[in-house]
């Protein structure tokens, strides 16, 4: 199985150890993703405004780059935005023509764009996955949180129930964690607003955190750096049993018996492919 | 305060965002779905209601669109297949446009901030508050 | 002569034929008056109690005799009053349609819709489709017996 | 050449405001055959017919042409005034120069040329008419209803009281339906079954009325006056004539299944009355339930059964019956909300539906009549009642009011307050619809009297925490974020049609509308009857009802049935298919593609060469040809021609409309 793979920003920077987390363990499935060559930031956001045409631009050259080969990416928020604009591009001629013409692309909308977690679902499959897995996470109570990006709008993410998803629940099943449900497993963090409003992203998160703490979690898992971020630093935790939030594929990788020298090599393994980038 | 429903910012808001505010019958589902109303002036109904009538001004000056988060919760749920997180932008670009200058940058985030936040946080928080 | 139809300086007006049944569309005609919408005044209705009685001589005699265009509409397969005349009427007229391409007509001259009784807007609005549709493609010359016109 | 009078109708404004009256006048006194031409204000008025009467006379004429409104409008008025001036009425058509014209466009000078085209068309039709006789069918004195719930029930019991035969089709074990599941009726609080199960009663025993339950329609031909119904009862594996309904089969019997009686909240036993009061009192085996015809063994049914009633190996059985009238009354179904993820119905036992929450109520129901929480059997403190979960929503549900939820939903949450006194009601609603008769004040008292707490908003998601449900919404009066910690949350699904209502629709010949329920002929005046002459339809497989508002079309249809019923004969289809026989192949490909069987062969004696020859050919029955005219078109040899929309009607219409090009 070879993929195309996106990584953006942030999986170069603040969230590095969800790229090498992602890699040794894909490599240990049998999964190649190969980093698409003088990639750009994808814009972190979807526009909204139907005549911000600009700031699609990057996401269309990434879409087209794939040459309608599978294209895989990681973060959450990476993902919202190729997802979207290959549907724009599908949907909207006129813009399809503005934006491809300007690149001087041909490209209308064709391939499949995936998030790894997907790739995990569909290509390789949880049965197989939960075969191939060498260190169950036995006894580690594992909550699933699932923010925004990856589930809303459903028509176009097409990526799970968005009231009442499973894919991460069948993953923590798969690696052989004990899966805990949460109720606000797909609200809001509060995103960006940790940036500039801290207070609405402090209610946001708290809740997040007591609900999974509530219902027996001792830790949680994300795919979004947004996400992770704002849970780790913007709950409010006073004496509260504290709750250890990682990506997925953290958890993905220690299941598969892969050591932390390990992922730190393939982690400095990676580095020589993303330099140069931005 | 303006009545009319036929100001600039609801006719360019309806025009980019492809929503008709007049479509909504203001069973404020959309705000008991946001997660983040606690900080905000106006629930998201409100908004709509605000767009329906044409209070302009008032909209203006409200903080509402710069706190909505974009999670899109509200278009999930709407029974009338409105997409509020559209015109949440549509009036914060309206808003932004008329401006001068940004309402955001970075020399409004400490250094530790820079340090800790993810990029995808920093480029998201410009693009949009940022023109 | 109309005026409406042939005037020099407004252009080319084509003349739509549309034979309707009795049961659905041609209902969704009146429910889209009754509605008071609007379409291109190109359009004339002839009411025929079901699309299963369309017999393709009919739609040959409408070109011969100078339209640009034909349109039959019916009830929604499976909707039929006659429960299944449309079913017939499809499977003649998509065939007859395939003949008339054959023959080196323009296909789009000619084409069959479903629209039920409580369609109005669905109507009007294949009636617009169809009149810009046969403006953009002109008159009908390939077909048009002008030997007809000298006689009358 | 036939002498034609064109009329034409101003309709008020309505034609006279975008067609040039005086020129399309003009006009038609220059098409062929035409000697007569004049206009007036409203056609259709008593004096306009007079008008139309009196030139008919005056001028000898025996074509006329009216130019008003749509044919399906006033086409039968006129003709009667033709009729009355000694015209056959078939020697009048109509142009449709309003609906398809005047009203559609809004220029006069593409009006009035668009509606001389529509004349003109008309009068070269008018020169082929020819006299026509419409045939005399008898009348089968006996109404079908399908559907054997209060609707049908009502229907039922007026035809029977008017004196006919009439059949109830009912696909339960029981009739009763969807009322008979209802604990009170608002607004009046009496209780359903009581007065329900009188009704139920009166149908069994009156002796116009033959209930078959457990049955289903599955083919219906024939028309208006002798419609062919086939029916299948569904085998009850009981004897309907041995059973006493002592009930100790179901009594003994060890093996359970779901019961949808009650929703789903509780088990039946594998032969079973779906409730107390069912009608007729005669158990059912449910084969997919019962060990025996499951595993072949048990079998303690029969062995308890003192009348030996138990047939194990009874098959379904098919009858046809011959109806003058049909009246469909199949009701209406409950949404499944769980489509809707952020409210969890289905993943929470406290999560229950407005019908479902009904049943608790009931003594008979599935808490026996207790009011407490399926999860641990407690009486809740706090329970909210959320509106238009699946109404009023174009996105994920149907786009119309459901009409009863309001109304329901203030019933349940006074009898919740009657039943657990510490109970606390709150309601979210979009808008609390009470139009009725002492509705509103009945609402109101929920709210004054009841302490219920009615707030206007909707709830974004709940979400269960521990023992509770906490429900996360909004009171967009107040402006105010509403979070209530509740012990019971109930569902207002949508009332929708029944899942297969638009196969019930293609056997019985009716159409239904968007959300699958039947369309009525007009939404106005024609509220029961449908575009299928004799078929009538009552209660909520039209559009979401009441009790009320469903007995009263009961009520209504019954009527149109019985006004039917009454005649000795009904006016058959004129506009008739007919065989030139000198002319006809005999390959009856007519024959396959009639949909009413109403060609078959026949043989004729021609002479041939000196001598005479035998021959089959085709023949119409024109009292079961309804006019559809596929026959004309397949006719190999063109010898089938449909009287009133013949070929050479046809071309001369299309001749007419196309003379302007």
């Amino acid at each position: 199985m070879r993929y195309h793979y996106f990584p953006g920003c942030t999986l170069k920077g603040q969230a590095k150890n969800m790229e090498s987390t992602t890699m040794a363990a894909a490599a240990a499935l049998g999964i190649e993703l190969v980093e698409l060559e003088e990639w750009q930031c994808c814009g972190a956001v979807y526009p909204l405004y139907e005549d911000e045409l600009i700031t699609l631009l990057s996401p269309v050259r990434t879409l087209a780059a794939a040459k309608g080969e599978p294209l895989v990416s990681l973060c959450a928020a990476c993902h919202h935005v190729l997802k979207r604009a290959q549907e724009l591009m599908q949907r909207n001629e006129e813009a399809r023509k503005k934006v491809t013409d300007y690149l001087e692309v041909d490209y209308a909308g064709e391939g499949r764009v995936l998030h790894f977690l997907e790739v995990l679902r569909d290509d390789l499959g949880f049965d197989k996955l939960a075969e191939m897995v060498k260190k169950p996470l036995e006894g580690r109570k594992v909550a699933a949180y699932y923010g925004c990006l990856l589930l809303r709008p459903s028509k176009v993410m097409q990526f799970d129930d968005p009231e009442n998803p499973t894919i991460m629940e069948d993953l923590l099943k798969a690696i052989g964690a004990d899966v805990v449900k949460s109720p606000y497993r797909t609200e809001c963090c509060g995103a960006y607003l940790s940036v500039t409003e801290e207070a609405v992203a402090e209610d946001t998160v708290t809740r997040i955190i007591d609900s999974a703490r509530n219902a027996g979690a001792e830790a949680l898992i994300t795919a979004c750096p947004l996400c992770r971020y704002n849970l780790e630093n913007c709950a409010s935790e006073d004496g509260k049993e504290p709750i250890k939030v990682y990506y997925f594929s953290e958890l993905l990788a220690e299941a598969m018996g892969l050591q932390f020298d390990q992922l730190m090599t393939s982690a400095l393994e990676r580095r020589r492919s993303s330099d140069g980038n931005k | 305060m303006a009545t009319s429903n036929k100001t600039r910012l609801v006719d360019e808001m309806k025009m980019q965002s492809g929503q008709d505010p007049n479509e909504c019958y203001q069973c404020a589902k959309c705000s008991a779905a946001c997660p983040v109303t606690a900080a905000m002036d106006l629930l998201p109904h409100q908004v709509i209601r605000y767009l329906q009538l044409g209070f302009e001004e008032d909209l203006a000056k409200s903080n509402t669109p710069w706190i909505c988060a974009s999670c899109f919760t509200c278009a999930a749920r709407c029974p009338r297949d409105l997409d509020l997180a559209r015109m949440m932008e549509g009036i914060r670009l309206v808003m932004l446009r008329r401006r001068e200058g940004n309402k955001f940058g970075p020399a409004d985030l400490t250094p530790e901030q820079l340090e800790k936040l993810p990029q995808q946080a920093l480029v998201s928080g410009f693009r949009k508050y940022n023109k | 002569m109309s005026t409406a139809l042939n005037d020099k300086t407004t252009g080319y007006e084509p003349l739509i034929v549309a034979f309707c049944c009795n049961w659905c569309s041609y209902a969704g005609g009146d429910l889209a008056g009754t509605s008071r919408m609007s379409y291109p005044a190109n359009v004339r209705v002839i009411r025929v109690p079901c699309c299963g009685r369309m017999n393709p001589m009919f739609v040959l005699r409408a070109f011969q005799r100078g339209a640009d265009g034909v349109l039959v509409a019916g009830c929604h397969p499976g909707d039929c009053h006659y429960s299944t005349g449309n079913y017939h009427g499809r499977r003649r007229l998509s065939a007859f349609k395939r003949l008339v391409e054959f023959a080196g007509f323009e296909p789009e001259r000619f084409e069959v819709r479903w629209i039920s009784s409580s369609e109005g807007d669905k109507f009007a609005e294949e009636m617009e489709q169809m009149t810009a549709k046969i403006k953009a493609l002109g008159p009908n010359r390939k077909m048009r017996d002008a030997r007809w016109q000298s006689v009358t | 050449m036939p002498r034609t009078g064109v009329f034409i109708c101003h309709c008020g404004t309505n034609i006279a405001g975008t067609v040039d009256i005086e020129k399309a006048v003009e006009a038609s006194r220059n098409f062929p055959g035409v000697v007569h031409a004049a206009d007036y204000r409203y056609l259709c008025s008593e004096m306009g017919q007079d008008l139309i009467k009196k030139a008919i006379v005056d001028n000898q004429l025996d074509r006329v042409v009216v130019g008003t409104c749509s044919p399906r409008m006033h086409e039968g008025t006129f003709r009667k005034a033709a009729a009355e001036a000694g015209l056959n009425p078939y020697l009048l058509e109509v142009a449709n120069i309003r609906e398809h014209c005047s009203w559609v466009h809004k220029d006069i000078e593409e009006a009035t040329p668009k509606a001389i085209s529509l004349l003109r068309a008309a009068a070269a039709k008018a020169v082929l008419n020819e006299s026509l006789d419409a045939p005399e069918l008898e009348v089968e004195k006996r109404a079908l209803v399908i559907g054997g719930g209060i609707a049908g029930i009502q229907a039922a019991i007026d035809i029977a009281e008017a004196g006919y035969e009439v059949d109830v089709v009912e696909r339960e074990p029981s009739i009763g339906g969807r009322m008979a599941q209802l604990e009170k009726t608002f607004p009046t609080l009496d209780c359903s079954a009581c007065i329900l199960t009188p009704k139920m009663v009166e149908a069994a025993q009156h002796p116009n009325v033959n209930l078959i339950t457990y049955s289903e329609v599955e083919e219906v031909k024939g028309f208006v006056g002798q419609f062919d119904v086939k029916i299948r009862q569904k085998a009850r594996s009981v004897d309907p004539v041995k059973c006493t309904g002592c009930g100790i089969c179901y009594e003994k019997c060890p093996s359970k299944a779901s019961s949808e009686f009650e929703m789903g909240l509780s088990k039946r036993k594998a032969i079973y009355i779906p409730f107390p009061q069912a009608v007729p009192n005669v158990p059912v085996i449910d084969r997919d339930a019962c060990l025996y015809f499951t595993k072949g063994r048990c079998q303690i049914c029969e062995k308890e059964c003192p009348p030996q009633a138990i047939v194990y190996d009874q098959e379904d059985e098919i009858f046809e019956r011959r109806y003058g009238t049909i009246i469909v009354a199949t009701g209406f179904d409950q949404m499944n909300p769980s489509q809707y993820g952020e409210y969890g119905y289905g993943q929470h036992p406290d999560i229950l539906t407005g019908l479902e929450f009904e049943r608790l109520f009931n003594a008979s129901g599935p808490t026996g009549g207790k009011v407490v929480r399926l999860s641990d059997g407690k009486p809740p403190e706090k329970v909210v009642f959320i509106q238009c979960v699946g109404s009023r929503d174009k996105a994920r549900g149907m786009n119309y009011c459901s009409k009863i939820c309001c109304m329901y939903t203030a019933k349940q949450a006074i009898l919740l307050k009657e039943k657990v006194p510490d109970a606390k009601s709150y309601v979210f609603y979009i808008d609390v619809r009470t139009a009725g008769k002492g509705y509103e004040e009945f609402q109101r008292r929920a709210a004054e009297e009841y302490d219920v707490a009615y707030l206007r908003g909707q709830v974004g998601k709940i979400f269960p925490d521990g023992d509770h449900l906490v429900v996360h919404g909004v009171d967009s009066l107040s402006g105010k974020i509403i979070e209530i910690k509740a012990d019971m949350v109930v569902l207002a699904a949508a009332s929708i049609a029944r899942a297969d209502s638009p196969e019930l629709g293609r056997i019985v010949g009716i159409n239904s509308d968007s959300y699958h329920f039947f369309n009525e002929a007009h939404p106005k005046l024609k509220p029961v009857e449908t575009h299928t002459a004799g078929v009538f339809i009552a209660g909520a497989c039209q559009a979401p009802k009441d009790i009320p508002d469903t007995v009263a079309q009961a009520s209504a249809a019954a009527v149109k049935a019985v006004g039917l019923l009454s005649k000795e004969f009904l006016k058959g289809e004129a506009c008739t298919a007919e065989v030139n026989q000198a002319e006809c192949s005999g390959c009856l490909y007519c024959e396959a593609v009639c949909p009413y069987s109403a060609i078959s062969p026949v043989e004729i004696e021609e002479r041939y060469q000196g001598g005479t020859l035998k021959r089959t050919v085709a023949e119409v029955n024109p009292a079961l040809c309804q006019g559809c005219g596929s026959c004309t078109v397949i006719c190999r040899s063109g010898s089938i021609n449909l009287k009133g929309f013949s070929n050479e009607q046809i071309l001369a219409e299309v001749d007419a409309i196309c003379l302007q090009r």
